[in-house]
C-alpha cells in the first residue's frame, strides 16, 4: 500500500478533490431541494477531506488525518442539525423546496 | 475656566432637559445667563496676544493628554485667542437673547427645546476654543445633533425634509474635511506628535510636509486644501453649497434660525480661517482669482437669489450666503483688514442676521405668515417691532455706525489693494455691489409687508409686539449699534491674532 | 501574580462560559419549568459577566501581551492566548450578558427558553475558543461549534414563519460556506503542509509552484470569513436572519458572531498569511479585501438606506458595518507603519459596535415585545411614551452613523485614520461616502422615534409594560456607548498594541 | 506502481460518477443512495492513503450515520409531501 | 480762553440728542419732541454762528477725535480709520447754512405737522433731529470716510422722512426709491472711498497728509502714492477715482441720470422737502465735491465731466419743471436743475461761485418750499396748481415772500439767485472760452436761465394770481406765525444774501473788499493752508479767456445776457399765465409735451432696469432651486435608486444567494489570480 501512496502525484488528489468539491457545488447550484443541499455539502466537505487524507500522507504528517476526522464528526452533527431545520422546515412551509419560502427579501 | 464654561453649559442642558416645561424657558434663559458672565469674564481677563495658532500667546489654555492613537497624542486643548474670543462672546450673547425669542413660538415640549439649545451653545463653546483637532472635531459634529433635533421637531411643514438635508449634506462635507486634514497630518509624518492645531500649523510652516505614498508635499499640501475648503465651504455656505441653507432656514423656528445664522455658518468661516487660511497660506494665495471668484459670486448670486424670494426668512437666508461672500473675500486677501475684517464680519453678521430672523419671527408670531405678499402694513399694529426690524434692515444694508458696515469696509478696505489677489480692485469692486442688491431685496420686502395700509387676513386681532419679544431685539440692535461705533471693542483683538495669518502667507512678485 | 497561575489559567474566560453552559444543561434539568426561564437567565448572565471580568482582568494584568513574555501558548501551540484574544472575549462576554439578560424578558412567555440560553452561551464559548485558537484545524472547529449553534437559535421560534425561513436560509448558506471554507483550509494545508498558524507563515514563504494552490485556498477561507462577517458576497443569509431570528438572537449574531468571523480574519491574514509574504507569493488578499470592503460597505448602507422596516435596515447597517471594519484588513501593508493601527481601530471599533449595534437590536427586541409593529411607521412617536429607550436608541443610531459624542465616533474615524495612515485613500473616501448614507437612514429611525406624530392616538397604548431586563440592557448599552468616548483612550490603546503585537 | 494508478483511476471514476448520481438523480431517495455510494469509495481512497481508521470512520460516520439520517428525512417529508399532494 | 472747536461735536450731538429723546419719550413731551428738536437746532445754530466768528477771527481746525479702528495694514500700507472735524471757511458757512435751515423747518413744522393734527409726531421731529446731526456730521467731517458714512445716515434719513406717511402706500415707494437710486451712486462713492484710502493710505482732507495734498506732490512728481492698480498711470487712475466719488455725488445731489428719485420724494412732507432740497441731502453731494476740490482740481477729465453733468442736467431738469402740475413738483425739477449749475460751477473751476450759489439757493429753495408748504396747508393739502389761483390776497406774508423766492431762482437783478447763477455763469464762460466741453456746459446752463424763469413765474402765477379757481382757493385756512416767521426770516435772506458777494460790481467798479465770499474762501481771515479757493485755482488746469473789452466787459455782457434771458423767460410766463383764468399751453409743444411729462422716460427705464433685474433674479432662482438645488437632491435620488437596485439582489431565493455567491467567489478569484499570475 505504501507504493499507491508514494506512485500517485499528490497533485492527482488535488484534483479529485476539486472534482469532487465541484459536482458537490453543481449540485448546491443546481438543485432547490434542501435535501439535495445537503448532501451536495457533505460532499463538498468529502472534498476536503481527500485533500487532508492524501496530503497528510504526503507530508508524513498526521494532523491533517485527524483533523480530517474531525471533520467527519462536525459534518455530521451539521447534518443533524440540518435535517432538523428541514423538518421545521417543512412543517410550517409543507416542503422542502428552499425556493419556496421568500417572505422575507429585498 | 473654558472647561467650567463648557461644563456648566452641559449640565445646565441637562438640567433644563428634566426640567418641567412650564418652568423650561425662564430656567434655561437663567442658565444661559452664566455662560455669557464667564464669557464676560474671560474677555475681561484676556491676555493672549498673537494667533493660538502661529505661537500666539493663548488665553486661558488647558492642555491634558486623552489618548494616544498612531503614534499621535489626541489631548484636551482648549484656550481662546483673538479671533476665537470674539466668537465665544457672540455665542454667549445670542444664546440667551434666543431662548428668550423661543417663549412665544415655543408652545410644546419646551424642557426637551431648551435643553437641546444649552446643548448646542455647550458644543458651539467646543468649537470656537478646541485647539485640538480631534477634539475640535467632536465638538464641530456634535453641534449638528441638537440642530437635528431642533429643525426635525420643532420646524414648519417641511422640517423632516429640511433637517435630514441640513444633518446629512453638512455631515458629508465634515468626513471630506476630515480626510482632508488626515492626509495632511500623515504627510507630516513624525514632524508632529500630536494633533494639537498649534504644533500641527507650525510644523507645516516648517516645511514639515513630506512625501506620502509617493505624492509629493505640494500636492498633498493642495489636495488638502481642497478638500477641507469644499467641506468648510458647505458650512459657511458658499456657492454652490448653499442649498440647505434656505430650507433649514424656512423650516427651522425663529431661535433655531437665529442661532444657525448667527453662529453655525460663522463655525464654518472660522474654521476656513483656522485651517485653510492659517495653516496651508500659499495654497491660498496660490488658488487666490478662483476663491476671490466664488467670493464675489456668493456675493452677487446669494443677492440676486434673496431678491426673487417672497419669503421673508429666504430673504434673510439668501442674504446670510450673501454676508459669508464678503467674509470670504476678506480671507483670501490676506491684509490685516482683510482677515481682521473677515472675522469681524463674523460676528456682525452673527448679530444682525440673528436680529433679523428674530424680527421676522416677532411678525411671525403675530400674523403667522412669512409670505410677503400676504399682509401689508405691518408698522401699524407693531410699531416698535417694526421699528427695529427696519433698524436691523438698515444694518444689513451696511449702514455706517452700525457693525454691518464695519465688517463690510474693513474687508474692503482689506481687499481693493491687495498683493495676495491679482485684479483684487476689480474683484472688490464687483462684491460691493452687493450693498446695491441688498438693499434693494430688503427695502421692497419691507415696503410690501411693513409699510402701506394694514392688510392681514387673521381672524384675531394683531397687535403690539409681548415685551420678551421685543426685548431681545432691542438688545441686539444695540449691540450692533455699539459695534458699529466702536468696532476696536473686538477688532483690537482680531487684528492682533490676524496679522500673524497674514504674515504666514508668501506673495510672488 | 500571573506567573504564579498556571499557564492554563489564561484560558479562564473559555472555560468559565463552557462552565456556565453546562451549568445552564443542569439548571434546566433540576428547576421547575415555571421558574426555568429567571434562573437561567441569572445564571447565563453571571456566567457571562464572570467571563467578562475575567477576560478583563486578564488584559489589564497583561497577560499575553508583548511586555509579559508574548502570548501564552498551549496544547501542542493549538492554543494561543494573547491580548487580542482577550480583548475578543471581551467583546463576546459582554455581547453574550446584554442578550442573556434582555432575552429573559423577551422569551417571558416562550414555551421552553431554556435551550436558547445554554445555546447562546455554548456559541460564545466557540468564539472564544475562536478568538484563541492558532491552528487551522482548532479554528474550524471552534467555528462549528459557533455555527451550529446559531442555526438553531434564528430558528428558534419554531412556530413563526420568519424564524423557520431564516434559519433554514441561514444554514444552507452557512454550510455552503463552511464547505468552502473547509475546503480552502485543505488547499492551503495542501500546499504548506502544515495546520500551525506560524507553520503556514513560513509555507507561504517558501511555495514552489503551489501558488496558485495556496492562493485558491485562501480565497476560500477569505469566503469563509466573509460570511461569518456577513460581507459581501457571502452576506445573503444576513438580512433574512437578522430580520427572521429573535431581535436578542440577532443582536448576538449581529455583534458577536460578526466579531467571531473578524477574530478570524485578524488571526489568519496576520499570523498564517502575513502581507508581506503573500504578496512576495503573489497573493495579493489585500486587494480581495479591499474590493470586499468597498462592496461591502457600499452594498450595505445604499441597501439599509431605502428599507421599510428597522430590524431590516439594521441588518443591511450590520452588513454596512462589516465592510468598514475589513478596512482593518484591508488597508494593511507590507511594511506599512500604521498596521497596528489600523487593525487595532477596527478592533476597537467592534467593541464599541458590540455595545451600540447590540443595544439597537435589543430596542427591536423591545418594540416588539411591546407588539408596535416592525415599521419605520409603526416607532413613529415612540419617544413620547418611552423617552429613555427612545433617547438610547437615538445614542446607538448617532453613534452607528459615527457622530459624537458617542463612541463610534472615535472608532470609526480612527478606523479612516488608520487607513489614510496607510495609504489608502480611497477605502477611507468610500468609507466616507458610506458614512454620509448611513447618516441618512440611521436618523430616519431617530425622525421616526422624536418627530414623526404617532400614526393614531391609539397606536401608543400598546406600550404598557416596562420589561425590566430589556431596559437594562439597553440603558447599560447606551451608557456604555456614551461613556466609552471619554473613555476611549485605553481601549484604543489596548487594542492598538493587541494589534501591532501581531505583525 | 501501474495497479496503483488504475485502482486511484478507477476509484476516482466512481466517486465522481457517484457524485454526479447524487446531484442529477430525480428522485431525492436515490440521491440518497448515491451518496452512500460516493462515500464509500472516497473511504476506498483513504484506504490507500494509509489511513484505514478514518475509511472507518467515515463508513461508520457517514454511511451508518448521516445516510440514515437523510433518509429519514427523505422519509418524513415526502411520504407527507405526497398526502398533501393527495388530498389536495 | 475758550476754545471753541472742542464744542463742534456738540453742534453735531445736540440734533442727535433731540431725536434720542423724540424717539424714547416723544410722546409724552409737548408738541410731539418739537420743542427739544428746535432747541437743539437753536444751540446748534448759536454755536456754529460762534464757530463762524471764531473762524473769522482766524482760526481754523483739523482734529483727529476719535480712532474708530485702529490701524491696519492693508498691502504695504497702515491705515488708521479715524473720526475727527475740520472747521474751515468752508465748513463753517455750511454749518451756520444747515442749522439755521434745520431750526427754520423745525419751527416751520409746528405749523405744518403739529398745527395740522398729523399722527406719529415723535417719529418726525426724531427724523428731523437724526437728519440734521447726520448732515452736520458730514459738513465737519474731516476725512472721507467720516463723510461717507454720514452720508449713507443722511441717505437713512431721507429714507425715514420721506416715507413718513407709510400707512399710504406712495411715500415708502418714493422713499425706497430715494434709498436705492442713492446708495446706487453711494456704491460708487464707497468704491471711491476705498480706492483713495488703498491709494494714499489716508482719507484725510487737510493737511500736508491728505491725500489731496498727497495726489498733487506725486502728481508734480515729489511724493508717491501707496498704491495704484498694476499698469495705470498715476493720472489716470486718479481721474477714476474721482469720477468714482462723484457717482455718491451724482446720485445724492440727484444730477442726470441718477435724479430719478428727488421728484418722488415730495411724498415726504413739505417742510422734510424744504431741508433735503436746501440744506441737506441734496447740498451733501455738492459740498462734498466742493470738500475735496483740492483732489479733483488735481483731474481737468474728471472736472470736464462735472461741468458737462451739471450744465446738462441745469437744461434738463429745467426743461421738466416746465410743464409739471404741482407745485412741490416744479419746485422739485428747480432743485436739480440748480443743483446741475452748482456742479458746473464746480467744474469749471468756480469754486467760489458754487458754494455762493449753494449758500443763495439754499435760502431761497428753503424759503420757496416753506412757501409751498404754507400754500398746501392753506389748500388742505391739494398742490395741484391748477386748483390754486389768486391767493396773492389772501396770505401776503406767503406770497411776497415766496415772490422774493422766486425772483431769486429765477436770477432777477438784485435777488440773491442773480447774482450767485451770474458768477457761475460768468465762470464757465471765461474758462470755458478756451475749453469748448466747458462752453457746451455754459450755453446749456445759460439756455436754461430763460426756460427756468419761465416755469418758476408759471408757478407763481398759477399760484397766486389769477382767480381762484377752486373753492378752496376762494377760502384758504390761514397759517400761523410759526409759519410766516420762518418765511419771513429765508425772504429777507434769500434778498440780501447775494450781497454777500458782489463780484460783477466790484470787477466793474472795481470796489476792493465787497467780494466777502471771495475773501472768506480764500482764507482771507484765516482758514487752513491747501484749502484755498486760490489754492484750487493755481493747480486747476484752467485759464481764463474774455470777450470783448476784457474782465469788465465780458461781465458786463455775462450778466446781461444772463438778466435778458431771465427776464424774457418772465416775460413770457407773464403773457401767458399771468391772465384772470390761465389754461394750459402744453398742447403747443406737441410731442416733446409728453416726453415732458414723462420724465424723458427716464422713470420709465429705471423702472424696466429694476424689472429686468428682478427677471435676472428669478432666473437664478430657477436655475438655483433647479439646477443647484436639483444637483443635491438627485444625488439623494440616485443613492436611494441605487439602493431599491441593490436591494433587489436578495430575491429572497437561497439558491440564488449560493450562485451568486459562487459567482462572487469566482470573481475574486479571477481577480487575484490575473494580478498574482497563478494562471502562468
Amino acid at each position: 500500500m505504501t507504493a499507491v501512496a508514494s506512485s500517485i502525484p499528490p497533485e492527482w488528489y488535488l484534483l479529485l478533490a476539486a472534482a469532487v468539491f465541484c459536482i458537490g457545488l453543481f449540485g448546491v447550484l443546481t438543485r432547490s431541494d434542501a435535501l439535495y443541499f445537503l448532501m451536495s455539502v457533505e460532499l463538498m466537505m468529502n472534498a476536503a477531506n481527500i485533500n487532508f487524507v492524501a496530503f497528510a500522507l504526503y507530508y508524513g504528517d498526521l494532523t491533517g488525518q485527524v483533523f480530517a476526522l474531525f471533520v467527519i464528526a462536525l459534518a455530521a452533527a451539521e447534518v443533524a442539525i440540518g435535517i432538523g431545520i428541514i423538518l421545521v422546515l417543512y412543517r410550517n412551509f409543507g416542503v422542502t423546496d428552499v425556493t419556496v419560502p421568500t417572505e422575507m427579501r429585498w | 475656566m473654558i472647561e467650567a464654561l463648557i461644563g456648566f453649559t452641559f449640565v445646565a442642558a441637562l438640567l433644563v432637559l428634566l426640567a418641567p416645561d412650564e418652568w423650561a424657558g425662564r430656567l434655561a434663559f437663567a442658565f444661559s445667563l452664566l455662560p455669557f458672565v464667564g464669557s464676560m469674564y474671560l474677555w475681561s481677563g484676556f491676555d493672549g496676544a498673537g494667533n493660538a495658532l502661529t505661537g500666539g500667546d493663548i488665553a486661558y489654555a488647558t492642555q491634558i493628554e486623552w489618548l494616544e492613537v498612531g503614534g499621535r497624542t489626541v489631548s484636551w486643548f482648549v484656550g481662546v485667542d483673538g479671533i476665537s474670543l470674539p466668537l465665544v462672546v457672540l455665542t454667549t450673547f445670542l444664546v440667551p437673547l434666543a431662548i428668550v425669542s423661543a417663549w412665544t413660538p415655543i408652545d410644546a415640549r419646551q424642557s426637551q427645546f431648551y435643553g437641546l439649545m444649552l446643548f448646542m451653545e455647550a458644543n458651539l463653546l467646543g468649537v470656537f476654543t478646541a485647539l485640538d483637532f480631534f477634539l475640535w472635531f467632536v465638538f464641530w459634529e456634535a453641534v449638528l445633533v441638537p440642530m437635528y433635533f431642533l429643525i426635525g421637531i420643532w420646524g414648519g411643514p417641511r422640517r423632516k425634509y429640511a433637517a435630514i438635508k441640513f444633518f446629512v449634506y453638512t455631515n458629508a462635507a465634515s468626513l471630506l474635511m476630515f480626510i482632508g486634514f488626515m492626509s495632511l497630518t500623515f504627510a507630516l509624518g513624525d514632524s508632529a506628535s500630536s494633533f494639537a492645531l498649534p504644533e500641527i500649523t507650525g510644523a507645516i510652516a516648517d516645511g514639515g510636509l513630506g512625501t506620502w505614498f509617493g505624492i509629493s508635499p505640494d500636492r498633498i499640501a493642495m489636495v488638502a486644501f481642497l478638500a477641507m475648503f469644499l467641506g468648510f465651504a458647505v458650512k459657511v455656505p458658499i456657492v454652490p453649497f448653499h442649498t440647505w441653507l434656505p430650507d433649514a432656514h424656512v423650516e427651522a423656528p425663529t431661535p433655531v434660525s437665529v442661532l444657525l445664522a448667527g453662529v453655525l455658518l460663522k463655525m464654518g468661516t472660522y474654521a476656513l480661517l483656522r485651517f485653510n487660511f492659517t495653516m496651508l497660506p500659499d495654497q491660498a494665495s496660490a488658488l487666490a482669482i478662483p476663491i476671490g471668484a466664488i467670493a464675489v459670486i456668493s456675493v452677487i448670486y446669494g443677492a440676486m437669489l434673496a431678491l426673487a424670494q417672497k419669503d421673508l426668512k429666504r430673504i434673510v437666508a439668501y442674504s446670510s450666503v450673501s454676508s459669508m461672500g464678503y467674509v470670504i473675500l476678506g480671507l483670501i486677501v490676506f491684509t490685516e483688514y482683510g482677515v481682521g475684517g473677515a472675522t469681524f464680519q463674523m460676528v456682525a453678521h452673527g448679530l444682525i442676521s440673528g436680529l433679523m430672523f428674530m424680527a421676522v419671527g416677532v411678525i411671525y408670531n403675530a400674523t403667522h405668515t412669512r409670505m410677503v405678499g400676504d399682509m401689508s402694513g405691518m408698522a401699524d399694529r407693531m410699531p416698535v417691532a417694526v421699528g427695529i426690524f427696519v433698524a436691523g434692515a438698515f444694518g444689513y444694508m451696511g449702514l455706517p455706525l452700525m457693525a454691518g458696515f464695519a465688517g463690510e469696509f474693513f474687508i474692503f478696505v482689506g481687499s481693493f489693494s491687495a498683493p495676495a489677489l491679482p485684479y483684487a480692485p476689480i474683484f472688490t469692486a464687483l462684491a460691493m455691489f452687493g450693498i446695491v442688491i441688498v438693499a434693494g431685496y430688503l427695502l421692497s420686502a419691507m415696503q410690501s409687508t411693513l409699510f402701506g395700509p394694514f392688510e392681514l387676513e387673521t381672524d384675531y386681532d394683531v397687535g403690539p409686539a409681548p415685551f420678551h419679544d421685543v426685548a431681545p431685539l432691542a438688545v441686539l440692535l444695540v449691540a450692533i449699534i455699539v459695534l458699529g461705533v466702536a468696532p476696536d471693542i473686538f477688532f483690537e483683538m482680531i487684528r492682533d491674532a490676524a496679522v500673524p495669518v497674514v504674515e504666514g502667507v508668501t506673495i510672488d512678485g | 501574580m500571573v506567573n504564579t497561575l498556571p499557564q492554563v489559567a489564561a484560558l479562564l474566560p473559555v472555560f468559565l462560559l463552557a462552565f456556565t453552559g453546562l451549568a445552564l444543561l443542569l439548571v434546566d434539568t433540576i428547576t421547575p419549568d415555571a421558574r426555568s426561564n429567571t434562573s437561567m437567565a441569572v445564571v447565563g448572565a453571571l456566567g457571562s459577566l464572570a467571563a467578562l471580568a475575567a477576560s478583563v482582568w486578564l488584559v489589564v494584568s497583561g497577560t499575553g501581551s508583548a511586555d509579559t513574555g508574548g502570548a501564552i501558548t498551549l496544547f501542542a501551540e493549538a492554543i494561543k492566548v494573547d491580548t487580542m484574544a482577550l480583548f475578543f472575549t471581551a467583546i463576546f462576554a459582554s455581547v453574550t450578558a446584554l442578550v442573556v439578560v434582555a432575552a429573559h424578558d423577551y422569551f417571558h412567555d416562550h414555551e421552553s427558553p431554556a435551550a436558547f440560553y445554554s445555546l447562546v452561551v455554548f456559541a460564545a464559548t466557540g468564539m472564544a475558543l475562536l478568538a484563541a485558537a492558532n491552528s487551522l484545524a482548532v479554528l474550524f472547529v471552534a467555528l462549528e461549534m459557533v455555527s451550529l449553534p446559531s442555526y438553531v437559535l434564528v430558528a428558534y421560534l419554531k412556530r413563526n414563519r420568519g424564524s423557520v425561513e431564516a434559519g433554514m436560509k441561514y444554514f444552507l448558506v452557512g454550510a455552503l460556506s463552511s464547505a468552502i471554507f473547509l475546503f480552502g483550509i485543505s488547499l492551503v494545508y495542501a500546499a504548506t503542509g502544515s495546520l500551525l498558524l506560524s507553520d503556514v507563515a513560513e509555507g507561504i514563504g517558501s511555495l514552489d509552484g503551489l501558488a496558485g494552490v495556496a492562493g485558491l485556498g485562501i480565497v476560500m477561507i477569505v469566503g469563509g470569513v466573509a460570511f461569518k462577517t456577513a460581507s459581501v458576497p457571502f452576506h445573503f443569509w444576513a438580512p433574512e436572519a437578522y430580520e427572521g431570528a429573535p431581535a436578542p438572537v440577532s443582536a448576538f449574531l449581529s455583534s458577536a458572531s460578526k466579531a467571531a468571523g473578524f477574530v478570524i480574519a485578524f488571526r489568519l491574514f496576520t499570523e498564517a498569511f502575513p502581507v508581506g509574504a503573500s504578496l512576495a507569493a503573489g497573493i495579493d488578499w489585500v486587494l480581495a479585501f479591499g474590493i470586499l470592503a468597498a462592496v461591502t460597505m457600499t452594498l450595505g448602507n445604499f441597501a439599509a438606506a431605502v428599507q421599510e422596516e428597522v430590524k431590516r435596515m439594521l441588518a443591511y447597517s450590520s452588513i454596512g458595518h462589516a465592510g468598514y471594519v475589513l478596512i482593518g484588513v484591508a488597508a494593511l501593508s507590507q511594511d506599512g507603519g500604521a498596521n497596528g493601527a489600523v487593525m487595532g481601530a477596527a478592533m476597537a471599533h467592534l467593541l464599541v459596535y458590540g455595545f451600540m449595534n447590540t443595544g439597537a437590536f435589543l430596542f427591536v427586541a423591545m418594540a416588539e415585545r411591546w407588539g408596535v409593529g416592525r415599521t419605520f411607521e409603526d416607532y413613529a412617536g415612540l419617544a413620547r411614551r418611552a423617552p429613555v429607550a427612545s433617547t438610547a436608541m437615538a445614542v446607538f443610531m448617532f453613534s452607528l452613523a459615527g457622530l459624537p459624542p458617542f463612541a463610534g465616533f472615535f472608532s470609526k474615524y480612527f478606523l479612516f485614520m488608520g487607513a489614510i495612515d496607510n495609504g489608502f485613500l480611497w477605502l477611507a473616501a468610500f468609507g466616507a461616502v458610506n458614512s454620509v448614507v448611513s447618516l441618512y437612514y440611521y436618523s430616519r429611525v431617530v425622525k421616526a422615534l422624536f418627530i414623526d406624530d404617532p400614526a393614531s392616538s391609539s397606536s401608543l397604548d400598546a406600550i404598557d409594560v416596562r420589561p425590566t431586563g430589556l431596559y437594562a440592557a439597553v440603558v447599560f448599552a447606551a451608557v456604555a456607548t456614551v461613556l466609552l468616548l471619554p473613555g476611549f483612550g485605553p481601549v484604543i490603546e489596548t487594542a492598538e498594541a493587541a494589534a501591532s503585537a501581531l505583525f | 506502481m501501474v495497479y496503483a494508478t488504475i485502482a486511484f483511476g478507477l476509484f476516482a471514476a466512481v466517486t465522481l460518477a457517484f457524485g454526479l448520481g447524487v446531484v442529477l438523480a430525480r428522485d431525492v431517495f436515490h440521491a440518497a443512495l448515491l451518496l452512500g455510494g460516493a462515500l464509500t469509495s472516497v473511504a476506498v481512497h483513504y484506504v490507500m492513503l494509509q489511513a484505514e481508521f478514518i475509511a472507518a470512520m467515515q463508513i461508520l460516520v457517514y454511511v451508518g450515520g448521516v445516510l440514515i439520517l437523510v433518509t429519514f428525512a427523505v422519509m418524513l417529508t415526502r411520504s407527507n409531501t405526497e398526502t398533501e399532494v393527495n388530498s389536495a | 480762553m475758550i476754545d471753541v472747536f472742542s464744542y463742534v461735536p456738540a453742534i453735531v450731538l445736540l440734533p442727535f440728542f433731540s431725536f434720542l429723546i423724540a424717539l424714547g419719550v416723544g410722546k409724552y413731551l409737548p408738541k410731539g419732541g418739537a420743542f427739544g428738536g428746535i432747541a437743539a437746532t437753536a444751540g446748534s445754530f448759536l454755536l456754529s454762528l460762534w464757530v463762524l466768528a471764531t473762524v473769522a477771527g482766524g482760526e481754523a481746525a483739523n482734529r483727529t477725535l476719535y480712532t474708530w479702528a485702529s490701524a491696519g495694514g492693508i498691502g504695504p500700507t497702515d491705515v488708521e480709520l479715524s473720526f475727527g472735524i475740520l472747521v474751515d471757511p468752508l465748513s463753517a458757512l455750511m454749518l451756520v447754512i444747515v442749522t439755521l435751515v434745520s431750526l427754520l423747518v423745525h419751527v416751520f413744522s409746528l405749523g405744518y405737522m403739529n398745527d395740522e393734527g398729523e399722527t406719529g409726531l415723535p417719529r418726525y421731529y426724531a427724523g428731523l433731529g437724526l437728519f440734521s446731526a447726520s448732515m452736520l456730521g458730514f459738513v465737519v467731517a474731516d476725512n472721507l470716510l467720516m463723510a461717507f458714512m454720514f452720508f449713507e445716515l443722511v441717505g437713512l434719513c431721507s429714507y425715514l422722512l420721506i416715507g413718513f406717511h407709510f400707512r399710504e402706500p406712495g411715500p415708502p415707494s418714493a422713499a425706497k426709491k430715494a434709498f436705492l437710486v442713492t446708495r446706487f451712486g453711494d456704491y460708487f462713492f464707497l468704491i471711491g472711498v476705498v480706492a483713495v484710502i488703498a491709494t494714499f493710505g489716508t482719507a484725510q482732507f487737510a493737511g500736508t497728509e491728505s491725500f489731496p495734498a498727497l495726489a498733487e506732490a506725486a502728481l508734480a512728481g515729489e511724493g508717491s502714492v501707496a498704491w495704484t492698480p498694476g499698469g495705470l498711470e498715476l493720472q489716470t487712475w486718479l481721474t477714476v477715482v474721482g469720477l468714482l466719488v462723484l457717482g455718491g455725488v451724482v446720485g445724492k445731489s440727484a444730477q442726470f441720470p441718477l435724479h430719478t428719485w428727488l421728484p418722488d420724494a415730495m411724498e415726504g412732507p413739505t417742510p422734510v422737502s424744504a431741508l433735503i432740497h436746501a440744506a441737506t441731502m441734496v447740498a451733501a453731494g455738492v459740498y462734498l465735491v466742493a470738500r475735496m476740490y483740492g483732489f479733483y482740481a488735481l483731474t481737468p477729465t474728471t472736472l470736464a465731466v462735472i461741468a458737462f453733468i451739471g450744465g446738462f442736467t441745469a437744461l434738463f431738469a429745467a426743461t421738466m419743471g416746465v410743464v409739471k402740475d404741482e407745485l412741490k413738483q416744479v419746485l422739485a425739477y428747480s432743485t436739480i436743475s440748480q443743483y446741475g449749475y452748482m456742479m458746473l460751477a464746480l467744474g469749471a473751476g468756480g469754486y467760489v461761485a458754487a458754494v455762493f450759489h449753494l449758500t443763495t439757493h439754499a435760502f431761497f429753495k428753503a424759503l420757496l418750499f416753506l412757501g409751498a408748504g404754507a400754500v398746501i396747508i392753506a389748500m388742505h393739502h391739494n398742490e395741484d396748481m391748477w386748483d390754486m389761483g389768486g391767493l396773492k390776497s389772501k396770505m401776503p406774508v406767503t406770497y411776497y415772500t415766496f415772490l422774493a423766492g422766486s425772483l431769486a431762482l429765477a436770477g432777477i437783478f438784485p435777488f440773491a439767485g442773480f447774482w450767485s447763477k451770474d458768477e457761475i455763469l460768468y465762470e464757465a464762460l471765461v474758462h470755458g472760452l478756451n475749453d469748448p466741453l466747458l462752453l457746451g456746459g455754459y450755453l446749456m446752463g445759460l439756455l436754461a436761465v430763460p426756460v427756468t424763469a419761465f416755469y418758476t413765474f408759471r408757478m407763481v402765477f398759477l399760484t397766486f394770481h389769477g382767480e381762484p379757481r377752486t373753492e378752496t382757493a376762494r377760502d384758504p385756512e390761514s397759517v400761523r406765525w410759526n409759519v410766516k416767521g420762518p418765511l419771513t426770516v429765508l425772504g429777507v435772506l434769500a434778498v440780501v444774501t447775494g450781497f454777500i458777494n458782489m463780484v460783477p460790481v466790484q470787477k466793474v467798479l472795481g470796489l476792493e473788499g465787497i467780494d466777502l465770499l471771495h475773501l472768506w474762501l480764500d482764507n482771507e481771515w484765516g482758514g487752513i493752508e491747501g484749502l484755498s479757493s486760490h489754492h484750487y485755482g493755481d493747480i486747476g488746469p484752467y485759464s481764463s479767456g474774455y470777450l470783448v473789452g476784457g474782465e469788465v466787459g465780458t461781465v458786463l455782457v455775462g450778466a446781461a445776457v444772463s438778466l435778458g434771458l431771465a427776464l424774457t423767460g418772465l416775460l413770457v410766463a407773464w403773457r401767458l399765465y399771468n391772465v384772470p383764468s390761465p389754461t394750459e399751453h402744453t398742447a403747443k409743444l406737441g410731442g416733446i409735451k409728453d416726453v415732458l411729462y414723462n420724465n424723458y422716460y427716464l422713470d420709465e427705464l429705471q423702472v424696466w432696469l429694476a424689472y429686468r433685474t428682478e427677471d435676472v433674479a428669478g432666473g437664478a432662482n430657477t436655475f438655483d432651486q433647479g439646477i443647484i438645488d436639483g444637483v443635491v437632491n438627485g444625488v439623494s435620488s440616485v443613492s436611494l435608486f441605487g439602493g431599491s437596485r441593490v436591494r433587489r439582489l436578495q430575491s429572497g431565493v437561497v439558491s440564488q444567494y449560493a450562485t451568486l455567491l459562487t459567482l462572487g467567489l469566482v470573481a475574486l478569484l479571477l481577480a487575484l489570480g490575473v494580478t498574482g499570475g497563478w494562471f502562468l
